[in-house]
């Protein structure tokens, strides 16, 4: 548990802003997929923490970022943060993204909505490795598309909107790149029935597929085990065994 | 030095503070958080004879200062605990109970009867009040002659401390509390959680996947503390008080109101340190109001 | 233009936004506020047979998203309401209903019989629930047996629409409600307030003159929805339900656990507006989610 | 009901603050002895309205003063009130303090902590009607004696403290202005211990006293009959029957 300081909060647009925050101290070590739970304060509404990924992470400047999506009280309450409040967090919380060790990998990480988080993160420690990956980038439209230029630091970026007013015009699943290219691993992260929809097209190509749960909590460390999902080994917790699921785990 | 060290029945616990089963796993959970040793005692998962994977997911629903649960006694049955998990735990430096839960009045037996030779388990507390599960559970706490069967055939096989937990779904709670103490409850321990259901308005589905579930958290204290002092002031075996605790405040309320400790629940996944500022905070006050020990507040409530 | 109307047994209520009783006086106190003309209907403040000065102050204690109240029906009388209050409020352009209590049977049966003749109140709301005065109130509410007796002899001398509260602080509302329901109400409201408890730390004495006293508000809306999710499940007459109101969307929640009309108690103290902002809330709602009347979301929820 | 805007926090000392509420909107006519219910947002332990005397009223600024002493939460959400903040009231709530019709009346207004606070209002009106008055001013230390230069403007100032750092040491009802005058009319406003002696002493004099009671409120408007008092009529509300009343009204 510790408390950080908001260095910034970047509204990126009426539905997202990004929270960077800072510490005097040095950050822990932290994986891409895992995430912090976040203490709303001054919010009746708002009595459990909230999960929410890790973005980013700079180490040389001890910064942590959260990209969040404004969805109810507790989130406008945080959108409401401004520079040199403290947050308390839990962090880092779950297991996380497995990091090839073969560097010729081919990669796909495809995101929709603000389910992107987690992955901008994920490509900076893949590049780190020395491995360029592709993301996919989904949105309903060009507003809901977000980072594209720090995604851009770390891979190629496709993308596409439902409305077309950004890149190909359809769903991920949809997109020119799945048919034309054959990946060794798919990262996903997003609504349920796009991440459904990406782990059908894995299994179509028998490509091993990783998804992050988005499941509600009460605690995020596994005390409370409300947060489960139904995987081959039954009921298993989200916050300790995920959020990151092999899709071969899952009941889907 | 103020003397935090309270007796429950058979067993003195260094302090009056626990955690709540259900809340705080096995202890494992907290252990990067704080220092095992330092609260007075836990209360492990409820536990079942056989394993039970527990309702569908969704299982919580947040609500005014409080939650809903509906987790429905998920564990791996007691042989998995006797042999898995009791000796991971057992060198904890702290009173260990086992919340014992049941279908059947069997059930409740033979978990009971397996957790006897235990060692480091000075008693178990019988939760005949969990609102989650179809058969058993509850009900058995729904009624004094339920309560009393339960208690009594536990009571002729198991060996050491009975807390036994009370259910609040009842009209009268001194009542049930009277009927489990005449078959041999060493303590009783209250409030488990209060029946409610949430409902997302905008969907027109209940949040739970089982419809209704348990409610915890702050927005049960006014209604536990009322009933831990009834059945304080009805029972001569010591009361466990819980329901709502956030803070050190909090707990005293509960201990001024008859209870000789108090658990945390639903507060360890908002601040999972909560136990130890709660600890820190009872003996701030007692130092501050000149008590030497903590039994002194115990009932101390002026009316 | 969306249908708002909503039948309460024999009494159309022209929208099912009702006041409830005791936290809204008899209405006048809030004509500066609202359009009194605009709600479905008001229950006045708890009348007894003779009047009442009520319990000592304190009678209140602010609690986590609720509060506590021990005030115990101070009122001046039915005698003193038919001469004195009636003739003032007689014009009010919305339902009117009386809000009864007794410490016996015979009380009731005097004080409802006294409000048979007043025109402009449709109907009177019978608390069997009240949980603070000492003789009768609650103790009514808690079993079936001395429950249906209050509804049996009202029903023999009143002629109108009865409206039978329940307490909460049961093991089975819906065996209560089975109860009352068979007895004559024509429908029946829930839920009355929790039975809780206040305590000052510092100074080591409850907050209440009387101790405990009856919880309301945000804190009590998970039970209060489930109470009357398995009330309307269980009887036919119609079911009105309050507890924790605050917004449109807890209102809604309630109509889709079957309720067909609420009641705003404890949010009319913190925004005297609160009742007028439901209804136009839950007008907001139907249309946006193109129902044409209100009753199409009463017991909509899908499970 | 209404919102009013936050003009100046004054923080007094550690304890106290001055809100200056202003409006663009006129204000509507309010009485000494009159109070407020100010919502407390963003604060999970603050569920009711907290009633707070008015302090003073500038109709010219269209300002309505509050002052307030930390207690509790609900008061300390209060204090970190920022310029430009909204505050939702219901205004002006119960009776207030008889203003005597003759200019010649001799008029003791006796106050002691932050139950001074109405006595400031009700001095202005005083000089208004053209009638100087005495103020006593009582308080643990000098730190508890507030806005002597503002009461200073509509009357003349008395004070004492317990431990005698200002004025005359000890309380208020030992202060020597009490042996040395007399008055027609006593009003006070504190403590209720003081308030009782205050009214004693009236009492032994023969003269009327008019207190302001401070009881927990629910409503502040008539509706829940939580705030009563014992009265010689038995249980009267002090939100509409007060919070102002005369002694001899009361079972003191
Ligand atoms: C491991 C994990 C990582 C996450 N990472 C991010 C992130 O990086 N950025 C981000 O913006 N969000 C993230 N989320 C989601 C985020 O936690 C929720 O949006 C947030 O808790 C909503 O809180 P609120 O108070 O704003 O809304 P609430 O008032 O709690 O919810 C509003 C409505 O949204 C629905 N809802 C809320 N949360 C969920 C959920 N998890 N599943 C299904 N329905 C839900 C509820 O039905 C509710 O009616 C993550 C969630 C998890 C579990
Ligand atoms: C008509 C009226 C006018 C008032 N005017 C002013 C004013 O001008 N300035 C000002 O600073 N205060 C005034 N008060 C008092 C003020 O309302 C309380 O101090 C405030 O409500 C405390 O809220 P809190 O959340 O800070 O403390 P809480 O957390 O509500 O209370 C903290 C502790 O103080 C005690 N307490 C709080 N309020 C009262 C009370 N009214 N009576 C007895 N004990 C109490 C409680 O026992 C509690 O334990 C007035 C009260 C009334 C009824
Ligand atoms: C998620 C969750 C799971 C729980 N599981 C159990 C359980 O297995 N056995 C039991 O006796 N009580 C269980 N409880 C009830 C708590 O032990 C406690 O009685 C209740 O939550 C009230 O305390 P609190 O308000 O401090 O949480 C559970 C509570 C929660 C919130
Ligand atoms: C101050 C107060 C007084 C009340 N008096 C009565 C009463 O006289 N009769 C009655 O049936 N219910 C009375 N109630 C209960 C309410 O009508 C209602 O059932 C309860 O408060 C739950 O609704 P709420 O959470 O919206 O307040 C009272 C409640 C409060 C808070
Ligand atoms: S959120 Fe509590 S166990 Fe996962
Ligand atoms: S505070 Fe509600 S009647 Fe006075």
């Amino acid at each position: 548990m510790l408390d950080l300081i908001v260095k910034e909060n970047k509204q990126l647009n009426n539905q997202y802003f990004l929270l960077i925050l800072g510490s005097p101290d040095e950050l822990p070590e932290m994986y891409p997929g895992q995430f912090v739970e976040v203490r709303v304060d001054n919010s009746p509404e708002t009595f459990l923490r909230r999960p929410i990924s890790i973005n980013f992470v700079d180490y040389k400047r001890n910064e942590l970022w959260l990209l969040i999506q404004i969805i109810g009280e507790g989130t406008r309450k945080l959108s409401t943060c401004k520079q040199g409040d403290l947050l308390n967090l839990l962090l880092p919380l779950g297991n996380s993204y497995t990091i090839p060790t073969n560097e010729d990998s081919k990669l796909l990480l495809v995101g929709g909505g603000v389910g992107i988080a987690p992955l901008l993160y994920l490509g900076s420690k893949l590049k780190e490795k020395g491995i360029i990956c592709d993301f996919l980038l989904g949105g309903r439209s060009k507003y809901n598309l977000l980072q594209l230029e720090e995604f851009s630091n770390f891979g190629n970026v496709f993308t596409t909107t439902e409305d077309g007013t950004y890149g190909e015009k359809g769903f991920v699943t949809n997109h020119s790149i799945l048919t034309n290219k054959k990946y060794d691993l798919i990262y996903s992260c997003g609504p349920t029935p796009m991440m459904k929809a990406v782990a059908a097209y894995a299994k179509s190509k028998n490509t091993e597929c990783e998804v992050s749960l988005e499941n509600t909590m009460a605690c995020g460390f596994g005390a409370c085990l409300c947060c489960v999902t139904d995987s081959v080994d039954g009921h298993v917790c989200v916050c300790t065994e995920g959020p990151v699921f092999n899709t071969s785990k899952l009941k889907w | 030095m103020v003397d935090l060290k309270v007796k429950l029945g058979q067993v003195e616990l260094k302090n009056p503070v626990m955690t709540a089963s259900g809340t705080f796993g096995y202890g494992t959970e907290y252990q990067d958080f704080i220092d095992l040793s330092r609260i007075g005692g836990i209360v492990v998962k409820g536990t079942t004879l056989r394993s039970r994977q527990g309702n569908a997911y969704p299982r919580m629903a947040e609500t005014p200062l409080g939650m809903l649960n509906a987790v429905g006694l998920q564990n791996k049955g007691v042989d998995y605990f006797v042999n898995n998990i009791y000796p991971t735990i057992k060198d904890f430096e702290t009173a260990i109970f086992v919340n014992v839960s049941g279908s059947t009045i069997d059930d409740y037996i033979i978990t009971a009867e397996m957790l006897n030779d235990l060692d480091r388990i000075p008693g178990i507390e019988l939760n005949i009040s969990c609102p989650n599960v179809k058969e058993g559970g509850m009900a058995f706490g729904t009624s004094c002659l339920s309560a009393s069967q339960v208690v009594r055939e536990v009571r002729k096989v198991y060996k050491k401390e009975i807390m036994v937990k009370l259910s609040p779904n009842v009209t009268d709670i001194a009542e049930i509390a009277l009927a489990v103490e005449a078959e041999g409850a060493d303590s009783i321990s209250l409030i488990n959680t209060i029946l409610g259901m949430a409902i997302n308005a905008e969907k027109r589905i209940p949040v739970l996947s089982t419809i209704t579930g348990g409610l915890s958290g702050p927005a049960v204290k006014p209604v536990a503390l009322r009933m831990v002092w009834q059945v304080a002031n009805a029972v001569k075996v010591p009361v466990i008080g819980m329901g709502g605790i956030m803070n050190a405040t909090d707990a005293i309320e509960f201990l001024l109101a008859g209870a000789s400790a108090i658990q945390i629940g639903t507060a360890n996944f908002i601040d999972p340190t909560v136990s130890i500022k709660v600890l820190e905070g009872i003996e701030d006050y007692l130092k501050r109001h000149n008590f030497s020990s903590v039994n002194d507040i115990i009932g101390a409530l002026e009316v």
